[in-house]
């Protein structure tokens, strides 16, 4: 058949489990079509946080889209989270099958 | 022996942290028996409950919140004024200290249970009504200045908490289904209500020693407050206890309720609605000194006070 | 009270998650506890059927297994011709309803303990025979046209499943070490066996209530299906029941397995034997409607059905 | 020492849990020589799968592989998946050691 | 029947893995139930410890650790030298069978238990001294070529390890509340006590399943090790036994734990201590052949050896 | 605002679960920032790791650093881990707001 892959942008955000239901919230009203979200544990500027009890878990969110998005939602978790919450946030570059998906 | 077996577990844990040890209790455990205990104390409660008449819950259910509310409102000042604390902070912190903790309301059931002290059954509708007036009031100190808070999204997130949902699921179901509907169900949230708790104490004792931390950075007026903090709001649960006039194992109940400082509905409910304030503060002091203080010295101390100042009203 | 206690907890998580409380049960907990009901549910049958000849068994077995294929061989021809659903849709939502429902089964053993109304202890052997013809017939009628199905992975797939397993497992166990030989592990199968079943209904009440939104999806017709099929297959249940001679007691047992619909073995064997079928119609209809209204109205009607037609043939 | 890097193809697949077996199945026979999963929760096009209970659970796929197989595995899981499951593919470039375990 | 019943979950849960059923005990559930396991004994233990002056319990402890070096300095020459095993695949094998399982002593105590044959209710402080010491003999036969230990980390690796944390606290808390201060705690570790054991049985099952593979790479001669060995050690176990003079309950118990391979405190510490050491090998000979050995033929086999070898010295 | 985004390095780890720790002592010890960890089930060159018992357990290992630091913890787990853990190790290219964390 022979694949047909478009390029798109894959945007990782690890932070406070607290916060899943505010940013899923947050990525639905700007437009994103889809995401994955993990439970992990980790170390930050925030210190440990090992998942012990809820408080000290985290979540990894995956969301996959056009890069205008993932740049729009860049700004978004900036001004609203960085500030006070353990957050990190990396970009990078995809390919994927039926574009028209994100 | 001069305080419950169960609190062993809570001393294995916090070694088995302070020595580093491998032992974890899975997240899902925790949990799982948080489910377990929340729904077993309403059950037990709405039983109770379906043994008075409402209207003479109602009266000092109303009395028992208004007076509570003094906690924060005496906590904010102190640790905003003299601890020098910030205004989110010291809201925040106010807020832990003036809702309740549940496994601390359990420590002192039982141990009230040993010593063969009865108390008042609906006392967990007290603890109902305890857990969340203090979340708004946290609030409201830490807005004061301005700001704008999604109030409906605030008390959503209160109400629709496990927590309360769980307290008070359990306390309509006992209600209404008394203890001969419930009786099937107590081999489980009887018979293995204190075990489960000595197992959730276990983790407990594991959480406050990774909290150890946490508690270098929150400096010594902090922890003087985690400590002095539940004693007087024990007093004035005594007090108030007189006023409505509860037995003395009730009256040693409500203290320990006032003095308790909440580590599952509250920090949830204030990293939202206050995200400025450090949780690493206020769950250090209400997890990592009351939390241990309570279990190990408080309820005893409550229990006496109770004692010494039975009708002093 | 009209209905047992444990359907509280139903209502209870259905109310949670409709309110959208953070109240959630760990996926964990959901799969432990149905490994535990499965297990003990096997292990009850098993000694009661070791009170009995197999001979007696064998014979109303085959008769309870064949008259139960009337039900997805009336259900697909209403889906399919006159719901006009697609032919993979009517096979599949065919083959949920001709299976059955563990809890269901449980929450109906319970309701008739509780009237002292006495069934056959080895209704549980019909239950496993139930599990998985139907949903052999679901994937024929889905092939019908054609298509290929890889036969031995479906069969594969349907007997090392995990609820036949357990159930069959804990069966033998049973059967073989007899009464005497579990008694050191009723405390946990036994006593704790409703505690648990009201763990999992709260957590069914969270998992149908956030499948509210696919009954939209499916629409009226299947929503009356859901609630007529039930009903009808009871009747045959009844009847078939009467043929057999069972006790009142067992009628309503098996009314109400044939009237229940799977949830859990179904669904998975279904996702992949028929992979064009939407998971969100047959899962909407059986858990959404089929479950809540046997629950709630369908087994005291069954019970009432079963109480009529004794004797009748 | 001086780590020596070879480019890969990093392949990753969200899809219903259900699949597990499956698709396990299929990389083996595709030649493939490891697998990562992990379980996860997420939302697209099939709606919230928000693994309350077995059949709304997710799983994420990684395989890395040279480009060929990558390629041959979208192809094999667009023909054999896309139609009837949820299933988001992406790919990605990465760096390895050892190129010759993958 | 010739053995436990709890037995019959073991082997449901082998057949469930041979036949690759997709029934799967949840992570999680494993280490709660182990962790139960664990304290629960430890708290059986403790109870019966403050029962008999620590003195009668630390001269006989001495004789039982120093004899059970035997166990790893025999295992390890014969499969270095006879096996032709590399170094540190030899002695982390001996590291294991000279080691204790903590499952395998529960099923022997149950065993003894149905046939009212009592032992020394302090054997469990036996187990909790078995624990480590051969863990650190296994290093040391690694290392004597030379290579570096970090002996700190080892140590700190096994002394806070969570058997030994939850063995001990468990003995401690038991020791010190006593049976009285333990009573309210009863009806979740001591009555739930053989369920919960069932439950670890069925999932070893579904491990030792997953890891038959691993024995085909482990040859003829390590599976006839892994038979002979534990025979050997039961032998010496009843010889110390008589040395000090406990019961033909006792020896049957102690023979059993030095017949008994470690496989939950030896895996974990080994893969730090002895990388190169290939845990396929290690956990396919105790785990895939020792383990159900033992469960199956092993301690009625031992209890026989205890009977005919009753005061023989 | 405009997100400024600058180039790091995300390193990703699967290994057998029971070096969590010795693998967080030398994130640590090597000057990382941070890592985020995940716990995962695989198979690879030593076998089938199902998760099915703590022995059988992998996580997945998540570090965003600068390059240099990549290559030099990939250095330190070559000569530590490769010849006796199960371990697979990548790099990848990834996009960071607020640089100067990691
Ligand atoms: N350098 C890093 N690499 C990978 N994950 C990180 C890194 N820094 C932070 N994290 C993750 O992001 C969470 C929040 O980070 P922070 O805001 O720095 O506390 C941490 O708990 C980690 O899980
Ligand atoms: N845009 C996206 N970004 C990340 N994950 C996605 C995205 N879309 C879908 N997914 C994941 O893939 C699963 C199946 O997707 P779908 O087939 O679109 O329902 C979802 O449940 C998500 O976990
Ligand atoms: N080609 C691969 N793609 C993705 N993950 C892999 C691959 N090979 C190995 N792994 C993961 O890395 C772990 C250790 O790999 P190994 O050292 O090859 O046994 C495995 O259990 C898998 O989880
Ligand atoms: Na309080
Ligand atoms: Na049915
Ligand atoms: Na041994």
């Amino acid at each position: 058949m022979g694949a047909q892959l478009s390029p798109r942008k894959l945007l990782t955000i690890i932070c406070e489990a607290s916060l899943e239901h505010a940013i899923v919230d947050d990525l639905l009203a700007l437009d994103v079509h889809g995401y994955t979200i993990s439970d992990v544990r980790g170390c930050g500027a925030h210190g440990r946080r090992d998942a012990e009890w809820p408080p000290s878990a985290n979540i990894r969110i995956e969301v996959l889209c056009a890069e205008k998005t993932a740049l729009s939602l860049l700004d978004h978790l900036q001004e609203n989270y960085y500030a006070n919450f353990g957050m990190v946030t990396f970009l990078s570059d995809v390919l994927v099958m039926r574009p028209e998906k994100f | 022996m001069p305080f419950e077996p169960v609190i062993f577990f809570f001393i294995l844990g916090l070694l088995a942290g302070i020595i580093r040890s491998d032992l974890k209790i899975p997240g899902v455990l925790y949990e799982s028996i948080s489910i377990f205990l929340l729904l077993a104390i309403g059950l037990k409660g709405g039983i109770e409950l379906a043994k008075v008449p409402l209207s003479s819950v109602a009266g000092p259910g109303l009395v028992v919140v208004l007076a509570a509310a003094i906690i924060p409102l005496v906590a904010f000042p102190v640790l905003h004024r003299i601890g020098r604390l910030a205004r989110a902070d010291a809201a925040s912190i106010a807020a832990h200290y003036g809702s309740v903790s549940v496994v601390t309301f359990a420590v002192a059931a039982s141990y009230l249970l040993r010593l063969d002290e009865p108390a008042e059954g609906y006392m967990v509708v007290f603890l109902v009504l305890l857990e969340f007036p203090a979340l708004v009031l946290g609030v409201v100190l830490a807005r004061r200045s301005g700001g704008d808070t999604r109030w409906g999204h605030l008390l959503h997130e209160v109400f629709s908490g496990k927590s309360i949902v769980l307290l008070v699921g359990g306390l309509l179901i006992g209600w209404i289904a008394g203890a001969d509907g419930i009786k099937p169900l107590d081999r489980l949230f009887l018979d293995l209500f204190k075990g489960m708790l000595a197992f959730f104490l276990l983790e407990m004792g594991l959480v406050v020693a990774s909290r150890l931390g946490d508690l270098r950075r929150a400096g010594g007026f902090l922890i003087a407050f985690a400590v002095a903090m539940p004693v007087f709001a024990a007093a004035l649960g005594v007090v108030t206890a007189n006023l409505i006039d509860l037995s003395v194992g009730g009256a040693a109940m409500l203290a320990t309720l006032y003095a308790s400082a909440s580590y599952i509905a509250a920090p949830a409910a204030m990293r939202i609605a206050i995200p400025e304030a450090n949780p690493a503060l206020s769950i250090g002091a209400a997890l990592g000194v009351t939390f241990p203080f309570n279990l190990l010295i408080g309820i005893p101390l409550y229990h006496e006070m109770a004692i010494r100042f039975e009708g002093v009203l």
